[in-house]
């Protein structure tokens, strides 16, 4: 059987991103191809998609075949709930977790200026993409928040370098007037074609 | 930003066809004693300012659309394309505070942050009002300047959360893939035994056994048994052997021991029996069955 | 965009059967093709996937994409579950059986003093370390259980004589002293040769 073959079956029967490690451990041990085959497996197999609805993505556990978002007009219809629309409050706190991490849900309301909403914690927990990943020692100890694998899974980002680079303080910016917000666009734009 | 400028349109909108009645009720509900909007300078104001004229209905919404004081501040900064770095503070403050006296003019209730920021925009002006000593450290000593810092933070941070809602997502942009997997099938995967713990195990059994009964375990030598279970096994598929295929040539005398000592225990145990068709005839092998038990 | 691609992108998106009137409310209604179209549609995926790790599949409630059998060997690692101990009554009954065989449920349990669970006995012969190798001639025909070569192999064994002695065991049976036969051993050096 085609070392290619076999991983687009796991990758389609698992229905998530597996990782090298997942990948090699498909193989008994006297049988397990290199780290070097499978990649060059991968790579064969990312070149076999160009014309099919499917692409090969690395996110940040592992590698996935997820549906182009140029077929999202239709695909989307399955899915009755519009999910993917959040306030703009749950991207700001986001985006601070994000950005900042670990950080505290004090210094989460010092930036933004107004209380955290506990019901936007909470989601952000219930969806896997914040976690506590420890207490800051200062009186009360708070909750430090950083976001989790699953967070960079669903955005479709490998590790958090691949965020949009956080944008310098925007006056600056403007007497420079280099709209250093292009490249990132211009890179979404690519992978929705 | 493209969502808050809609936003804004709309209320617009909602604005023109609404003025009349919206204005007048407003006046009524309030009573006799119209409330100046706002204090400038300790001037009543009782008329807004007509670029910050929004009806009230809409004001409510217009609102909502805002994260907090910074998000409001921004907003009156960047929409006048204002340097937040130079905020003409005075009259940010005026239109800031009108924003909040419509507020509660209108008993809405607002969020301490706001009223909080008010303060904090009052006194920022109160400061800027004094003379200040020209020294090298006058940027510094700028009342503005950690209004200004938290305003340039927020806005990064407004900033990113907008990039990352452009960013392909799973389930609005892209799907996840995965296909039925009913037809595989699941090797089943057993724990390990090590052998000495099956002697171990044993030796437990003989122990309690020697204990608690008087049962006692005969010793026979294993290939005997284990020659027992193979030709039973054998017989379980052919019904009638022959005597003599029993034994194996090659396996020399000592085989051919062991073999008949495991056909002469399973007679004795009546699991087989030894037949004879004829006299002198072949010997046979078969199994005891029930119906040919006595 | 084709609507083969398109069904194709549903399928693998959906991760479950879709019927018909669901393919066709994938697509608004000014373009939503006929029932025909779809059906041929759904034969060239078919058709497509002759050489891909998954195959179209009608089922009762619609159309999906599975993986194929064939890849089993390897897609089944993912689902495999940590196995975990066996229990000290599974690996006395084993001993028993091994040294005393053939042997019966109730023989068995004479000697542990206790009632021999059915689930012991299914899961030695679903392993296939044991088998009944007759019945014995009592009220009630008992099987008569003894070990396999699976058995053997597993514990790399080439025949019952190289389990090795108990010396607690052949102690107890010193009396009775019946010498060990020797013949299997060569029997075994046979075979290996």
């Amino acid at each position: 059987m085609e070392l290619k073959s076999i991983i687009e079956a796991a990758l389609l029967a698992a229905g998530r991103p597996l990782s090298l490690a997942e990948l090699e451990n498909l193989f008994a041990e006297h049988e397990r191809p290199e780290p070097a085959e499978i990649q060059a497996a991968l790579a064969d197999l990312a070149a076999d998609c160009r014309d099919r609805p499917v692409e090969l993505k690395q996110v940040a556990s592992g590698y996935r075949l997820q549906v182009r978002a140029a077929f999202s007009p239709w695909v989307s219809r399955l899915f009755e709930e519009r999910p993917g629309r959040y306030s703009r409050a749950f991207l700001e706190t986001l985006a601070i977790i994000a950005y900042r991490q670990p950080v505290t849900r004090g210094e989460i309301e010092d930036i933004r200026g107004v209380a955290v909403s506990s019901s936007i914690v909470r989601t952000l927990q219930e969806r896997g993409w914040i976690q506590v990943v420890g207490h800051k020692e200062v009186p009360g100890r708070p909750a430090l928040l950083a976001t989790t694998k699953q967070f960079l899974d669903y955005f479709n980002l490998r590790s958090l370098d691949e965020l949009p680079p956080l944008q310098e303080f925007l006056d600056d910016l403007a007497l420079e007037s280099a709209p250093k917000a292009q490249p990132m666009i211009e890179n979404a734009d690519h992978e929705s074609t | 930003m493209t969502d808050l400028a809609e936003c804004e349109n709309s209320v617009v909108a909602g604005a023109e066809r609404e003025t009349q009645q919206g204005g007048s009720q407003a006046v009524g509900a309030e009573g006799v004693t119209i409330a100046p909007v706002a204090l400038v300078n300790g001037t009543p104001l009782t008329e807004l300012p007509e670029d910050l004229y929004i009806p009230p209905d809409a004001l409510e919404v217009f609102l909502e659309t805002f994260e907090g004081p910074l998000d409001l501040l921004l907003y009156l900064i960047r929409r006048q394309n204002l340097s937040i770095v130079d905020i003409p503070i005075a009259d940010i403050t005026r239109q800031y505070i009108a924003y909040i006296e419509m507020m509660s003019e209108l008993r809405i209730e607002l969020a301490a942050e706001y009223l909080l920021m008010a303060a904090i925009l009052a006194e920022i002006k109160s400061r800027m009002l004094l003379p200040r000593p020209a020294s090298p450290e006058q940027q510094e000593d700028d009342p503005r300047a950690e209004l200004v810092r938290r305003l340039q933070e927020y806005e990064r941070y407004k900033h990113a959360a907008q990039r990352l809602d452009v960013l392909p997502r799973c389930e609005r942009d892209v799907f996840e893939t995965s296909a039925d997997t009913s037809a595989i099938q699941v090797r089943k995967v057993y724990p390990e035994v090590d052998l000495k713990e099956v002697l171990l195990a044993f030796q437990d059994v003989l122990r309690r056994a020697e204990r608690l009964t008087h049962h006692r375990i005969q010793r026979e030598p294993l290939s005997v048994r284990e020659r027992m279970s193979s030709i039973l096994a054998r017989l379980r598929t052919q019904l009638l052997v022959p005597f003599p295929a029993l034994f194996e040539r090659k396996e020399g005398r000592h085989g051919a021991v062991v073999s008949l000592l495991a056909i002469l225990e399973l007679g004795k145990e009546r699991l087989i029996e030894i037949i004879q068709d004829e006299p002198l005839g072949e010997l046979l092998v078969r199994p005891l069955m029930a119906s040919g038990a006595d």
